[in-house]
């Protein structure tokens, strides 16, 4: 659906990233993780595009300035990158934003027995909050969240609270351990047995290690991907990354905004 | 006052408004269902089609430029055969025209094609898109040889008798001259302009930002260019002018058509806003009204120069 | 770390830095003089020059549009003779080449203006507009058709020892053959976008917006175009190029530079910013620095395709 | 000069005009009444170019907040008409802007015993404001101010609160006389007689009225204009109004930006 939100709070939770809570209808909590919004940051043509965020959490809360008691909110965190994640950080409360939302194909909960295994990097934290917050409910969550330096390992008490328990390696050392989140979560899973799923989202290259790893450890894995957008909804096919299938002759190539952004990393083709 | 009328015809096609929306901006339609009225708006232009499907461009293929932005598609499309298949049942269920863009990279491809559209009732027109390089003469594109698109649009009426939009290329140095060598040709219709060439650079990675390294420009930036080329042309032949470039607003759209295009295509807006297209129809009817126009056409080529 | 060196050269003119300012957009010097310091910037290129004074079009001349600007002034200047008494005296006190832009509408008008620019030393080259109407040949312009170009600088190369640069058209097929044509006359140097030709309209007065009807589009709207020519044409010639369209930073010159470009110009960015050019020279310096980069020259062409 | 402001306030002082008072160095007290400032509305390309403003008002304020305790500032009066006066509206304290100012020629004061009449149509009165300041310290002054209704005449208090003489007239007459403002002058002018000047800035057609009874009443008129302009400087040639001795042959055209907005009437082609 497409409406219009206004900004309930917009706080920098790390140097360069910042959370931001926005009313939504109530339809919206029909979301499931791993979707998306695309945002209007401003209602004119610079920038032009919607910029494209995962939902880090959603939910209501109580209120006296509606008529009904309460406001049903969607979050998205983010990190401040060029012209249009710029002008996000410069809003207020009570500023106005346009939003496309839910978007895409989100996460596929899976078996409650199994545990579930979450690998974040960097701002890519954002989606698998809120997915921690589903899984949670019914299953073993852990959490794996990688970053170049202390500062980009974000909410991390906030998924604890939740009962995931969370692991952190960063390039620099400087939180957890340091090195590659994905060797961090090599060891975990060389070191322990039984049935796990994977659910990464992440820069690229950290995707196609969880989505190595997964193959080696032969266990269920779906990886959250991005792409430059321009409509969000399958039209443009500006999004694209190749299927399992693809080649020049039967092309196979799935919009992430569509399609994704959540694959069962099987799905695709790793070259 | 009653209500305005804003229904125009494109050689036999009956819109109820003047607001198409732009190929390869909108998908099959479907896609944009759940964001606005289909049956609101005067036509629907599906995404460049192809004989085979087509396999597109590496990504990354689109980049947002000052006002405007890049894509470098590069085509991409389902082929005629799964069109009909998964694309037209639904187009079929909405009670608005749908006009085919379509491509080939050689004079058979675009004969082939048209033939195959022909024999299909849901289809209300043909869009023949001609900014496509010719494989065959090493790559020259046919939208920028008049002679070029004089043989591919002669082929493709002899191949159809549906009716015939051809859709110009504004990397010419005369734009009147490829419209008049279309029209002579047989094109029913003109829609223009398609993409500007353009380019983006990373700078820190030095290296183009399209995989593509060159795109088509569309959005805002181009409006000013679009609009010249459809006054220059609007002058130059008798056919109806579809305007496109740059559209987002009804204001936008009237001053199209106060230019001399009949009708006009949404492209870049609907990425903006998805249901720009019943946007810009509702505020031309608006337009209208406010100004006691009892009918669009009352403003087509307006413009006093 | 030492200083970059921000130094490059044009066909003989020495730059201390590649930044300088498009015809048209910075008067001649002195009008922007307690803005910036013109001593910080490479080079200053004035208004376009003719023969004789031209008085230029009706109002409006000028219009925003998305992104972008259109200008139809219509080359109004003082003239030559005008130019040597009253604009000249000002420049000869600043230690900054100083490129003239000439044009006429008659190839004896290039021919006649080169010959008295060679003769002053505080020129230190020509940029030639072929941008205009050949008002002998029905108003075909000079700078769409390869063989008239050739013919204009062909004959200014025979009017002056002058490093000559040749400023290009992008309204325009084929910007390669333009530059091909301009090179094999004698052009040291190509500079590289002029203005889109653009329109641009009132819906309330249903006029165009600019008394002159059409205008040039300048400012970022263009920049994706204009990279792609300077790029086309860095890869099929060798003479230095300069590039030209909506550079409004630091990032945006060297975008072009890594294009090719060995110089840029800033135009509309004045407007926005008096200091821009300055500004954007300055930014140069801070990303080679930044980058441990010692010449500039290492960037030029460094696009990696 | 070239100067960051702050807006200081932003005030709607009728339907559509809005009153702006922003922070500027000290040196802007060299500005005459006529002057106009170049403001540029957002650091993006949307709008573009810088927007012209007549100098409404200037001074200094006391204040806590500066080190010195005085602030100078500056004042604009403008109207609502597009995209980049609606973003203006929308501005408020601590907001920032780009000026340029003070830019052109102003108005000639003439001499302290001439009686002075200021005629301004709309937001015409904007520069009328500051220039009746200075004027009212030595010499009888008389405003004639016009609009189509009562929303378009602006700050009467202020002038008269400057010991102005106040003359109102408006196409619709829902205040002062109902009629043009030049009719209304002229009727003024027949009735009274001695030596006047005229200040006028507003429409074109206005002041090509007040153009020709300057001249029916021989008298010394001084006329603001506008015109659409780039560079504010007298570079880009964008802003030009044709000088008395314009022809094809020998162009006289003459820079609003630079060799006005205020010139004498003698000195203008008015066809
Ligand atoms: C499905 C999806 C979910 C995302 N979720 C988040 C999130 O939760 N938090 C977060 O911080 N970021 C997220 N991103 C990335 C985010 O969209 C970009 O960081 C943002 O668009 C940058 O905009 P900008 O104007 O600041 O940057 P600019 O570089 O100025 O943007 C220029 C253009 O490039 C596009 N772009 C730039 N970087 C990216 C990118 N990494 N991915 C896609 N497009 C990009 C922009 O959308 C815009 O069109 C997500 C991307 C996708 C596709
Ligand atoms: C010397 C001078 C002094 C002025 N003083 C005042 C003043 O004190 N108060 C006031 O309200 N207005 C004044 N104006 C007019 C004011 O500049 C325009 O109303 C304003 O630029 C409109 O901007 P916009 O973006 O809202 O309108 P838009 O119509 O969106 O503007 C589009 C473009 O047209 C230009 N433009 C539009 N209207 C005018 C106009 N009337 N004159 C010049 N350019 C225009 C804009 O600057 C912009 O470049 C003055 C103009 C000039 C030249
Ligand atoms: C992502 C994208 C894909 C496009 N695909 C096609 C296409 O398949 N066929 C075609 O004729 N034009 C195509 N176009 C061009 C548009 O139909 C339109 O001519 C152009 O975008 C200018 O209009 P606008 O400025 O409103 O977008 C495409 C444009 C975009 C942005
Ligand atoms: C107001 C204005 C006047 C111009 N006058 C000239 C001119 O006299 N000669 C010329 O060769 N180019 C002229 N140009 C073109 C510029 O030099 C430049 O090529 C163009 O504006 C693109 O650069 P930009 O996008 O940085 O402005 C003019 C441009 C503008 C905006
Ligand atoms: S963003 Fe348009 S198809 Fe995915
Ligand atoms: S605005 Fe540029 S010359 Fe006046």
């Amino acid at each position: 659906m497409q409406f219009k939100s206004m900004v309930i709070s917009n706080v920098q939770v790390s140097p360069g990233y910042f959370r931001m809570r926005m009313t939504a209808p109530p339809a919206i909590v029909a979301a499931t993780p791993g979707q998306f919004v695309m945002v209007r940051v401003r209602d004119a043509i610079d920038p032009l595009l919607r910029r494209p965020f995962g939902i880090f959490d959603l939910g209501t809360f109580t209120t006296e300035y509606t008529d009904c008691g309460r406001q049903t909110f969607c979050e998205i965190l983010y990190k401040v990158v060029g012209k249009g994640t710029e002008m996000l950080a410069s809003l207020h409360h009570g500023d106005h934003l346009d939003l496309l939302a839910p978007l895409g194909k989100g996460f596929a909960a899976g078996e409650p027995a199994e545990e579930k295994i979450l690998v974040g990097g960097g701002v890519g934290l954002a989606p698998l909050y809120f997915l921690a917050k589903e899984l949670a409910k019914t299953s073993k969550v852990r959490l794996f969240a990688g970053g170049r330096n202390k500062e980009d390992i974000l909410c991390i008490t906030e998924f604890e609270r939740l009962g995931v328990e969370t692991y952190v390696a960063t390039d620099d050392g400087t939180l957890g351990d340091q090195g590659l989140v994905t060797q961090v979560l090599e060891k975990h899973l060389a070191a322990t047995g039984g049935s796990k799923t994977l659910f990464a989202c992440g820069p690229f290259p950290m995707l196609k290690a969880v989505a190595g790893i997964a193959d080696r450890y032969n266990l269920e894995c779906q990886v959250s991907l991005e792409g430059y957008m321009a409509c969000g909804v399958g039209a443009c096919l500006g999004c694209v990354t190749k299927g399992k299938n693809h080649s020049e002759e039967t092309p196979d190539f799935r919009c992430v905004c569509k399609d994704g952004p959540v694959f069962p990393y099987r799905e695709l083709k790793w070259d | 006052m009653a209500k305005p009328d804003l229904s125009v015809e494109i050689s036999g096609i009956k819109l109820r408004n003047p607001v198409m929306t732009a190929s390869g901006t909108f998908g099959y339609g479907k896609e944009f269902s759940q964001y606005l009225d289909l049956e609101k708006i005067g036509a629907i232009i599906t995404k460049g089609l192809s004989l085979r499907p087509k396999a597109g461009n590496p990504t990354p293929r689109i980049v947002e430029t000052p006002g405007g932005m890049l894509n470098a598609i590069g085509l991409q499309n389902v082929g005629i055969d799964a069109f009909i298949q998964e694309k037209l049942p639904f187009l079929r269920t909405v009670n608005t025209p749908v006009i085919v863009n379509l491509y080939g990279n050689t004079l058979e491809e675009y004969g082939a094609l048209a033939e195959k559209l022909d024999r299909l009732p849901e289809v209300a027109g043909l869009e023949v898109n001609i900014s496509c390089p010719n494989v065959k003469q090493g790559g020259i594109v046919f939208g920028t040889d008049p002679a070029a698109a004089a043989e591919v649009v002669g082929l493709v009426r002899r191949s159809t008798s549906k009716p015939l939009i051809v859709k110009l290329s504004p990397n010419v140095t005369d734009i009147v001259r490829m419209a008049d060598a279309c029209v002579s040709a047989g094109a029913d219709a003109l829609s223009l302009i398609n993409t500007l060439t353009g380019m983006a650079i990373d700078l820190e990675k030095r290296r183009p930002v399209l995989a593509n390294v060159t795109g088509g420009l569309s959005g805002p930036a181009i409006k000013p260019v679009a609009l010249r080329m459809v006054w220059q042309v609007s002058m130059a032949v008798t056919v109806p002018i579809i305007g496109i470039g740059g559209i987002m607003s009804a204001t936008d759209a009237l001053e199209f058509i106060l230019a001399g295009a009949t009708a006009v295509q949404v492209g870049t807006a609907n990425f903006l806003d998805p249901s720009a297209a019943q946007t810009v129809a509702a505020g031309i009817e608006d337009y209208l009204a406010k100004n006691g126009i009892g009918h669009i056409k009352e403003l087509i080529g307006a413009l006093r120069v």
